[in-house]
């Protein structure tokens, strides 16, 4: 693999991302900016393109402030086509760069398709590991944010049932950096899910003590799920958007004496099983939330695995609370198809306590 | 299968250009509100009489005021969003004007103002800029399709809308509208290519606004123009000073007859701007000068056609008032029906997805049902 | 809805697929040609477009005669561009007519994707019923048949996921012929699926019959499954291609003393979890066989959704036996990625039948 | 951020023609053998040299030969497919002569006689087709891509690697091949649009064999030429005689360097006949006629080089010999090659797909090595 030393056209101005430094208040949106600014800054071959990433800076701004820093020849605008923008990245992945690019909205990812299932996933594969490509391909996702249609789909089956894929989606500002980070080193192309509900969360990190994982090459998150929150009565099992419901739905619950575990599984492929296993075993009991249409989903997935790995372990069938099996509805109508609180509390109340 | 006056052309090198556009930009009326000195034209562009061009103006006020009222209702939080029209209005009411009511019109999110015009009901169309449903009027009652938020995907449903009143041998034209910036997405360029290869009546119109958000132009195609899109399909091109109502009006007008009578699709591009930021959730600010807007301003399409109108003595003090007072009462609708409040019902979620609701969605639609009957407060948090 | 009364260019030559009658002998691909040649016959509405539909009949001839029979404005070729094809099917369904397009091979509807998943799926529930697609998308999918890369593709997952889509998949010559005229009967866009192995497959079925259930508006096979075979040990639920083996492996477990069921699922969705439910809480066990990767697949909803609704009947967890998690291998590969009768008795032995 | 000699023809209307392909498709030598008259050429296309067209001519016998054994490998049942060039084998060897080695190839299925003669191993390059792997050779060793199935998606990797090369100040050309059907997809557009947007430098070679499978020009495009798609993207388009080596050499050749030296992208047809079916699985005359076929056999590229060097002089009887017995070399590496049994290893299945293989894979190996352990055939059944 080629590396990249300098660019034609190097740094413009002064990196205001390497200023901010130590205990910062940040939101998600930022966490994001500033991975993808670490990593430009640490490797010459990492760009970042797609629809107004450039001087706009992005619709959600999460590029902002990259082609100020880094110059148009290390963020830029592309023509308005996605499918043009993977295929370009390909290319780029297959000679010596580290392509970061931008979804503009989940449903916009789709004219993409092809090139993402029968290229991005497949090269490595196809040559035998002498094409890896690495590259990102950001896709803002998930609704919650009154969205118009196509703005708000959470399409992470697509990407998760393509062999070839790795798929991530952070739930935290601090797993927003880290995770991107990882990404961007990861040889393999990934699909990197941010939930848009989450992008002016805020949360206060400690900012050197995440840089200094990718210098002292920690171990990386891909693969790796996290308990949100531990328990001992049932497993909620989410990720992305719907980690934030579901602590709260443990919050409630103990309140009325019940403990709830939550994992935040944030990667979907590879998928952690001795994590979310080891949990459920100890519980006995599993409900899995998730935003995307429950039908042949990831929650799916996570209830086939569990009952098949954990069935001796279960005390009640492993429940999924997801999205309706509809199009994602209108902005008025979003509040009932989506996960909430009251709906994950009524799936761990027919957890069938009264057999236990 | 079908005839391709242009298949004669296959064989032929540059002497196919009469596929390109004119040298000059169509234009009838300036800037100035005057008549347009004659360009370099490949075809015949008469001035539309004055009735149709009073008519013309009084749907540009009312474009106008929509544009302003919407804005309006954005900022009083009635509408989820509004992408503008503002300064394309001309644009907007030549795609409806040019068309028959059994043609068919394809807009995107930003053609309320053509939607409008066609005769669709301005509160069923605003549904869905205030979030109750994905689109609120049905397409069929004026052969309107959805407004495509899905960039250039809609170009291909007016081909196979246009192919299909073809095989019955129904002289329908079909009207697609798209932006300069989805002009380089794939279905854009499948589109073009199915219109001129089965030879169907559409009539493409491109919005050159000069930006996608935030990308100009410049950014998205160095092709001489967008127009020059139409020979790499066989198909006549055509560039058009998209602020002039009267040259819109020919251009369209022509190609759509054109179409009607056999004689297949055509591209049009019109030269406009987007005057006000992409949506309200834009900062047009942070990519273009006031500047450059300035320019745009001068240009007005309103303004030309009221001056060359009165120059005319076809727009008189009366004419004025009266749409002035048309305008007003759309505007009013609009406030009163999005101040309103509407309860969607729950139950819509699963009614529409199929025909027949599959037996998951009735158990869904049960389930959620059961749920807001056990919580009062009508939605689970 | 308008409907076509004529269409300018008639029928050209003598309807060769109406002189066929009575019992005969089919291939799975005539099965195919016959129920767009009756349907079209039926209905001047339905049209038959794709890549190479026309003259040549399909590239595995599944449309041939019919531009024949019924001139070039009822089957016709297209240029080469799936998601025009899809797109123009749209069009033409919004105004009138029931388009059947043909998908060269699976992976070439990806380029479709958007079109599929924006709007065919979409368009119903986005204009509350007021534009219904009556279209279908056939797509030659999976594998078994040693072809190249792209060419054998399991893409179920992609399209049951997504709210709106009909998907079906018949296993028989006979259901070849009826499901296939469902779906054109069907008021809302169906992805009909076909397992390209199974297209020189023959039977011998009674036309007449077959024929008759369209006139006598039989109940439609859409949202119903079959038991292919009855059993009382364990249930075997497969569909497509995967029945063949299914089928097979309860031959051989017979032989060896144990009674296996086969349900043939057929209709992806809807999904029939009446008759599926029923079979597994009789047999209290079973095995979902499928080609495609398994992770968040079809068989992932069939095994999370038996599991939920029938975990008291279970005496074992449900498996799966599906394709591995890597892209479609190349021929000389495939023998050991497709699910096998030795790994379906091999999962079946696993069903804890000391515990029973 | 780039220089765009085009962007000054962004106001222009006709008089950006030069963009448009020459009158006359480029020909250097006729299907006689002879030097061709001059053309209405809007370059000058010098003919290449003799020892040029000798190592030409060289690569054309050989890649025929290719062709041929492929064919009989595959009646023989050890290809499992081969969708051979015959009659393209010009197309073929001028894509790969007119490239460095430093450049990139970016071929499609068809293009096996290219790969080849761009210095992949032909056993490594015939892996796939025997059914092996889906890639058999080091893309890196010759920068050669893998051979595209899904049309026209290579050609945006082109664009990839070249604008890749260009950020890092390399005058790396990449040259992309497509077919006639090709043309139509959305990636074709998207790929042309971004070459041109992002000013790199790739050579679009379309190769024009007349049909995609079945399906004829004719109902693939009405478009003037396939090249004159070239001026919706800003691009310099070019026609050329594709069973013509000398031509294509020039045409190119011409097109290489002036992207190398930062002249941008451009986009060639080269009219050319697919002599047999698309592969062996099609039956070409369900929709042609042979009458058609043998038209085209008059114009085989091998026979007018052949006639054309040994009137020059250039090709005598040593020469013949040398080059057959080259060709035949190639032809009994290709048949040992493929007629030796392999066998691949099931595990491979696991280690590509990641890196680093997921737990999950490394499960299924070990659980599929298990199954292989209890069953000694082999294979499930
Ligand atoms: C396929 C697709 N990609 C991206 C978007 C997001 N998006 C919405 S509008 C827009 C810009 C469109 O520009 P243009 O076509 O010029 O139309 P305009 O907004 O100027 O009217 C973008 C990128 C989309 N709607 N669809
Ligand atoms: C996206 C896509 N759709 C369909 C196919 C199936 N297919 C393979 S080759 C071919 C015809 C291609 O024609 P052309 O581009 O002219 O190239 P040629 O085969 O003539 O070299 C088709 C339809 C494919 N490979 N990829
Ligand atoms: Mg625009
Ligand atoms: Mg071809």
């Amino acid at each position: 693999m080629t590396t990249v030393s300098q660019t034609p056209h190097g740094v413009t101005s002064r990196n205001e991302f390497a200023e901010l430094h130590g205990v910062q208040t940040l939101t998600f949106a930022k966490a994001l900016t500033l991975a993808m600014a670490d990593a430009m800054a640490a490797d010459p071959s990492v760009v970042v393109f797609g629809e107004d990433v450039g001087t706009l800076g992005g619709v959600f701004r999460v590029t902002d402030g990259l082609t100020r820093t880094f110059g148009e020849d290390r963020c830029f605008d592309t023509p308005l086509a996605e499918s043009g923008i993977v295929g370009m990245a390909t290319g780029m992945a297959m000679n010596g760069m580290r392509p970061v690019v931008e979804m503009q909205f989940d449903s916009f990812a789709y004219p993409a398709f092809e090139q993402i299932t029968s290229h991005v996933a497949k090269m490595g594969n196809r040559t035998r590991g002498r094409v890896r490509l690495p590259l990102v391909i950001r896709v803002p996702y998930a609704g919650g944010i009154g969205g118009v249609e196509h703005h708000c789909d959470s399409s992470e089956a697509y990407y998760v049932h393509t062999p070839g894929l790795t798929v991530l989606t952070p739930s935290t500002v601090a797993d927003a950096y880290t995770m991107l980070r990882d990404a961007i080193a990861s040889p393999d192309p990934v699909v990197f899910l941010e939930p848009k509900k989450l992008y002016f969360a805020k949360d206060t990190v400690d900012l050197d003590a995440l840089r200094a994982r990718h210098t002292a090459a920690a171990p990386s998150t891909i693969g790796r799920a996290v308990i949100a929150r531990d328990g001992t009565d049932a497993t909620l099992i989410a990720y992305g958007p719907s980690v934030a419901p579901a602590l709260a739905a443990a919050a409630t619950a103990e309140a009325e004496g019940r403990s709830l575990q939550v994992i935040d599984v944030r990667s979907l492929v590879p998928f952690d099983d001795t994590t979310v296993c080891a949990a459920v075993r100890r519980t006995g009991r599993a409900v899995v939330v998730a935003e995307a249409p429950g039908f042949a989903s990831m929650a799916s997935e996570i209830a086939a695995r569990i009952q098949e790995r954990c069935f001796h372990s279960l005390a009640a069938p492993v429940l999924r609370v997801t999205g309706f099996d509809i199009p994602y509805p209108a902005p008025n109508l979003e509040k009932y198809h989506l996960p909430g609180v009251d709906r994950i509390l009524d799936a761990v109340d027919e957890l069938q306590w009264e057999d236990a | 299968m079908t005839e391709h006056p242009e298949r004669s052309a296959q064989a032929g090198g540059r002497g196919t250009t009469f596929l390109l556009p004119s040298v000059d930009v169509v234009q009838l009326i300036t800037a100035d509100g005057a008549a347009a000195p004659a360009g370099d034209h490949k075809a015949d562009y008469p001035m539309p009489n004055l009735e149709t061009l009073l008519a013309g103006y009084e749907q540009l006020v009312i474009g106008r005021r929509v544009n302003d009222q919407a804005g309006a209702l954005v900022r009083q939080g009635r509408l989820a969003v509004y992408p503008s029209s503002h300064g394309q209005e001309a644009c907007e009411v030549a795609a409806a004007m040019c068309l028959q009511p059994r043609d068919w019109l394809f807009p995107t999110y930003r053609d309320m103002v053509a939607v409008l015009a066609r005769g669709v009901d301005p509160l069923e169309a605003f549904a869905s800029l205030r979030g109750d449903w994905h689109s609120g009027y049905d397409p069929h009652e004026h052969n309107v399709a959805t407004q495509s938020t899905p960039l250039a995907t809609q170009l291909l449903h007016a081909v196979g809308v246009a192919h299909a009143a073809k095989l019955r041998g129904e002289d329908t034209v079909a009207l697609a509208i798209c932006g300069d910036g989805a002009t380089s997405e794939g279905d854009f360029h499948e589109a073009l290519n199915f219109a001129a290869v089965f030879h169907v009546p559409v009539v493409f119109l491109v919005q050159n606004n000069q930006y996608a958000i935030s990308t100009p132009l410049v950014h998205q195609s160095v092709a001489p123009s967008l127009a020059h899109k139409a020979i790499g399909y066989g198909m006549a091109g055509e560039r058009v000073d998209g602020n002039d109502l009267a040259a819109l009006l020919a251009v369209l007008g022509q190609a759509a007859e054109r179409a009607r009578n056999g004689g297949g699709p055509a591209l049009v591009e019109a030269h406009t701007y987007r005057m006000q930021s992409h949506t309200n959730a834009d900062d047009a600010t942070r990519y273009r000068s006031d500047g450059e807007v300035a320019q745009w301003v001068l240009r007005d399409p309103l303004v030309r056609l009221e001056k060359y109108l009165s120059d005319a003595g076809a727009l008189g003090a009366a004419d004025k008032d009266r749409i002035a007072a048309a305008a007003e009462t759309l505007a009013k609708t609009l406030r009163d029906g999005l101040n309103a409040t509407t309860t969607p019902d729950p139950q819509d979620l699963f009614r529409f997805v199929y025909s027949t609701p599959t037996p998951q969605l009735d158990e869904q639609g049960r389930s959620l049902a059961a749920e807001l009957a056990a919580t009062p407060t009508g939605a689970t948090s």
